[in-house]
């Protein structure tokens, strides 16, 4: 998968293929192994592989378990960093603040600071339209039913959240596919809850 | 005097580190709360609570009626004020021992003395310390124009024209030279007014450059008044103090012995009983001035516990018991290695300090040898927009001061807080400044910092970079669906997989 | 609503009334004011009123505000109580682990032991059936889709926990109305896997 | 000599106090991790990995050779052991030597000499030291029963047969008389076989009711040996031990002096270096026996960390890159205040002390004042079954032993683990019996009274009873989907919801 992620005012394109039980990531065309294991929905530990002298001795030779071929005090050093991360919403800004040991990074995916919004935004693409919540809080009410037609602009699910009431309106005509809250819910920042089918065919 | 009951009159960290000390000696604890503080850690805490009002201040943690109505239903026998909010109203004071119960702190008359900034000058002078040069009388509303550049000219300047009934860097001007006096004035008056109901101001010379240097106290009901080993306050933002250590580099055991000494003799003579800390400045020449007594425990209190070994809030309650005071007053001069605090408050470093109120996601307090973390906040909870932002004091303690900013740097690494800014960063960076390292630092050294940076972040993430870049891009890749990885069985809940597969849409639709 | 809860080998009768903004909970005819709040999905915050003296001064009182009207030291006290509770399931036993402060109480509601095999057993009553994983762990596959036809004692979902392969199966005939999960999801106990509806209509 | 970056040849809470130890010094840590370890706190710590292998000790934790290949691979010039695995493997010791490595630890001389519990009683013997009675030399397969049975006898009954390379309980057995001694010895030379690879064993006299009381020792590469005040480490499990204590009550300052001397003229025998512990068994006469020495860092060290303000594994890493040891030998005698500690353990007291593995659903240790948590646990992640089932350990640091034991008792109730069994409800048991509290107990006092209980639970839960049954209610109730209240807005996750719709489905049907 491709991605291109802003940090620090910088455009960075990202490649990610996958390898066995680990990723390889390529960052603006430096390209590294790395393990990464989600600790919670916000935690992530991440093995960052930064070959020094001889790039043989890879971080996949390290997951798989190393034989212990006898001790030979050859000059290979390969350090295997070791990151605790964490990735959180930052507010509604729509980016991601990404912090590692006490320094925290702000990210944007894909140029876009607000995918909160542009998760129910009117963009282009045949996709289904995901209408997520934008920050915690409580579903005050669900405004269409599954099977509906919507409109542009109309109004889907009323959210209480920081002491005020917002509306989340659908981005674009289009049949209401999926509804996966109710009234009284409460729901997390990014939780799924209304999905609309674009109105023409796909 | 029998104590078994207790109602803290306070929230956040410092109401549940009074709990503790309760929870330690076997008496019953009872938590006030507003509100939004339902939920809050000291609410939890606590043996029992009771709900007080609406969540400004105004209508709950200041509300004296509604405290002593708490106390009364559940019974209570004595009331801890805690810091800020009630904890230096003469009349608080009053109103819990007219209504029977213990209050543990000083008399309401050593309060309503020392809440004067006048009267408590004119104290200490009549003590034999010194104050700082400036005007012994408050000036009231009438004080002409005239009268007032006299008596300034007098104090030479820079000056300070600060409220009578101040605290807290409100009612506070500087004024550079005579033009600026009338308007500095009126500033201050009227910010005066507005705060504490009272417009009578005074004046102080400004020190070059001076450090803050306080020393606790200790006052028993007989008499016995103990000072401790120094802290030094002088990292401060606004005069707020952020970092606190203890001992000061500043101060050698010959300066530990007038300082302690005097700050003991204005204690004694004001009939002072329980915790207390007087303020001073200190000059670039080594002398020092009474600045202020603040009549109640402080906010730094855990790192003169820490190089003394002496549990403060445990003997508030003693004293405030009856209990005589029998420490050796030589231990509580002779400081066992270095503590240093920093306040950690939801705040945007990056964004001059602006509170950053939020919902906190992900909270883990460091810990291991030397630290302490004294905690208001929970995860998944939210920072209230209506009291002050302060997250947690972290302290650590080690042998020597360079192994406790070591410690320290450790400490603000391990911590994680996701989900709002906190001032992290900011002490991360200021722990590695050579200006710290070597003790070169005044009251003002912050403030002086942030002016010049001119808003350059504190957060260098040069080298986090590529790292950030790596995860934000990971956490997306993860969330996909079509997921074939073996290992990734621990996604806990289906938010963040939600809030990724968006984030996967939107990549893949680019 | 009312609960049989099962602790310390004692099966009491609870009953839940909601007042506003607080609970009525009576115990075994003993009723008692409490104000519940969740902190997570497994801590509770508790304020229970113990009146002692006199019971005119309630929780609901508190809850909503005292005026203060003036100091009178009357004689009555009402003790609040706070707890914070967490409830947690016991492993697969199907009860709940209750901690208050270091003491815990296996507690069984509603008489059954193994609710958790309960929730997709062969019981009886014609509401549709939930399939709910017994333990956190990883989906290793859906055995049957939407709309299928299964048999009683039929497996519905292979879930990997504790390092073993569980089958967990229909208790009944019926029809697949809901499948929530997929091949290699991971799922936390408790979580809603399947929903099978009676094959006679309801 | 240069050490710049280090593996730590462990997991665990020892393994992240180490690093902790490494940050703080600025060398760089390198974690090593057996397959279900990926995600374990000391690899997150660390600032570098390394996968060594399954998840079975044998395969990974166990095998030096992969950890010296980790060595190679990540480039460290130092391995510390920490303690278990490798730590008093005197192989492990010379080969990481070999490998041109500095090894955090004594020499495998001394090591080797100290695992044969012979050969470390004569050791003991020549340096002036008493030891238990008993047998000098190895009993090897070759020893007929005849010649045992006279050896016995000489000792004397009740005895211990031990195995020479034993430690943690293993290929031991207790013999009342005579004709229980074949046996004895055939089953301890078997155990022993099996676990160490030597089944030679001698005997030792059992001591009636002896406390645990043993000595940590520094040593440098310059002959200076320095011991501490003691830990009294007599509550015990099954031979391991669960809380410990310093000071001991049983020890009086002549004692310490006569104690404290022993170890340090047994250390600067063997030419011991680094850190290590002598183990001594005080018996009801107040005379004490060298037991063995432990080769390495002790679990307990934290609390004599917490008296001294010494910090061991700074230590450690100083000696081993050749700093002198320049301690005041006097501070190190004189405990400032009291600390505790105790083992927290994914066992379950009311179920026989059985391993609980699982996953920890929710964790929140304690904190606030003269509170120390060494965790090696994480939220949301399963404890392993392959290793010590250990969650943490907690020490608590106060001014006097009634203080520190009041201080632990809120520690413990301020602990939140859900989701597995925890020993906190022994701990909270323990800590308010009358023999605790007046320190009358000894090394079998945990066992008595857990043959004595038969099996009564330590859960004293008539108290929490009805609180619980409210809370399992009102968690159903709440779950309702009809929930009109409208303050439960934080709930989290769909786990919880769904479980309890569960229940409440339940509850409707009935």
């Amino acid at each position: 998968m491709q991605y291109e992620v802003e940090a620090n005012g910088r455009v960075r394109r990202v490649t990610v293929h996958r390898a066995a039980g680990t990723f390889v990531v390529d960052v603006d065309g430096r390209a590294r192994t790395v393990s990464a294991e989600r600790i919670d929905g916000y935690t992530l530990s991440l093995l960052i592989e930064d070959v020094r002298l001889k790039p043989d001795a890879t971080l996949s030779d390290a997951a798989s378990v190393p034989v212990g071929s006898g001790f030979s005090r050859t000059s290979s050093v390969s350090r295997i960093c070791s990151y605790e991360v964490t990735v959180a919403p930052d507010g509604d800004s729509g980016q991601l603040r990404v912090s590692v040991g006490s320094r925290t990074v702000a990210v944007s995916l894909n140029g876009r600071r607000r995918w909160g919004r542009r998760a129910h935004g009117a963009d282009a693409g045949g996709g289904p339209e995901r209408i997520v919540a934008p920050m915690p809080g409580k579903i005050v009410r669900v405004l269409v039913a599954q099977g509906a037609a919507v409109r542009a602009h109309q109004a889907v699910v009323v959210v209480e959240a920081m002491k005020m009431e917002n509306e989340l309106r659908a981005g674009r005509d289009g049949i209401v596919t999926e509804v996966h809250v109710q009234d009284g819910q409460s729901v997390e920042a990014g939780g799924l809850l209304v999905v609309i089918a674009a109105a023409h065919a796909e | 005097m029998q104590l078994h009951k207790i109602l803290i009159a306070n929230r956040g960290e410092i109401a549940v580190r009074i709990m503790r000390a309760c929870r330690e000696m076997g008496l019953v604890s009872v938590a006030v709360f507003s509100e939004c503080d339902r939920t809050a850690p000291h609410v939890r805490y606590a043996d029992e609570a009771c709900a007080i009002g609406p969540n400004a201040p105004g209508e709950s943690y200041l509300r004296i009626d509604r405290i002593l109505d708490a106390a009364r239903r559940s019974g209570a026998d004595a009331v801890h004020p805690g810091y800020g909010f009630l904890a230096e109203n003469a009349d608080f004071a009053r109103a819990v021992r007219d209504a029977g119960l213990i209050f543990v702190g000083p008399t309401s008359d050593a309060i309503a003395l020392m809440g004067s900034k006048t009267a408590a000058r004119a104290a200490a002078s009549a003590a034999g310390v010194p104050v700082v040069p400036g005007t012994t009388d408050p000036l009231g509303p009438e004080v002409s124009a005239a009268e007032a550049a006299r008596l300034a000219a007098g104090v030479g300047y820079p000056l300070l024209v600060k409220a009578v009934a101040g605290g807290g860097g409100k009612g506070m001007r500087t004024v550079t030279d005579p033009s600026g006096l009338s308007d500095a004035i009126r500033a201050a008056r009227s910010e005066a007014g507005t705060a504490f109901g009272d417009t009578a101001v005074y004046f102080e010379r400004q020190l070059l450059r001076p450090r803050h240097i306080e020393v606790q106290l200790l006052g028993d009901e007989y008499g016995t008044v103990l000072p401790f080993v120094e802290r030094e306050c002088s990292i401060q933002r606004r005069h707020q103090k952020v970092v606190e250590e203890t001992p000061s580099l500043a101060v050698t055991p010959a300066l530990r012995r007038e300082l302690t000494s005097a700050a003991a003799a204005v204690a004694r003579a004001v009939g002072y009983t329980n915790a207390g800390t007087i303020e001073f400045l200190l000059d670039e020449d080594g002398r020092f001035y009474f600045l202020e007594m603040n009549t109640r425990l402080q906010v730094e209190h855990p790192i003169t516990e820490l190089v003394t070994g002496v549990d403060l809030v445990r003997w508030q309650l003693r004293i405030a018991r009856g209990e005589r005071l029998d420490l050796p007053a030589d231990r509580l001069l002779a400081p066992s290695g270095h503590a240093i605090e920093c306040r950690i408050y939801a705040e945007d470093p990056d964004n001059g300090f602006l509170p950053s109120p939020g919902r906190i996601l992900r909270l883990r307090p460091p810990s291991g040898p030397g630290i302490r973390d004294d905690s208001g906040a929970t995860e998944g909870l939210d920072v209230p927009i209506f009291y002050d932002p302060m997250i947690s004091k972290l302290a650590v303690w080690d042998e020597s001061r360079p192994a406790a900013v070591a410690r320290m740097r450790r400490a603000l690494d391990e911590y994680i807080i996701a989900g709002i800014e906190t001032t992290l960063p900011f002490f991360s960076w200021l722990l590695v400044q050579p200006a710290f390292l070597e003790g070169r630092f005044y009251t003002t050294y912050v403030d002086d910092v942030l002016r010049h940076r001119n808003g350059q972040p504190f957060t260098d993430t040069s080298e986090q970079e590529d790292v950030a870049v790596i995860a934000a891009a990971l956490q997306a890749e993860m969330s996909s669906t079509s997921e074939p990885d073996a290992r990734s069985v621990r996604l806990q809940g289906w938010t963040a997989r939600a809030r990724f597969e968006g984030l996967r849409l939107a990549a893949t639709r680019e």
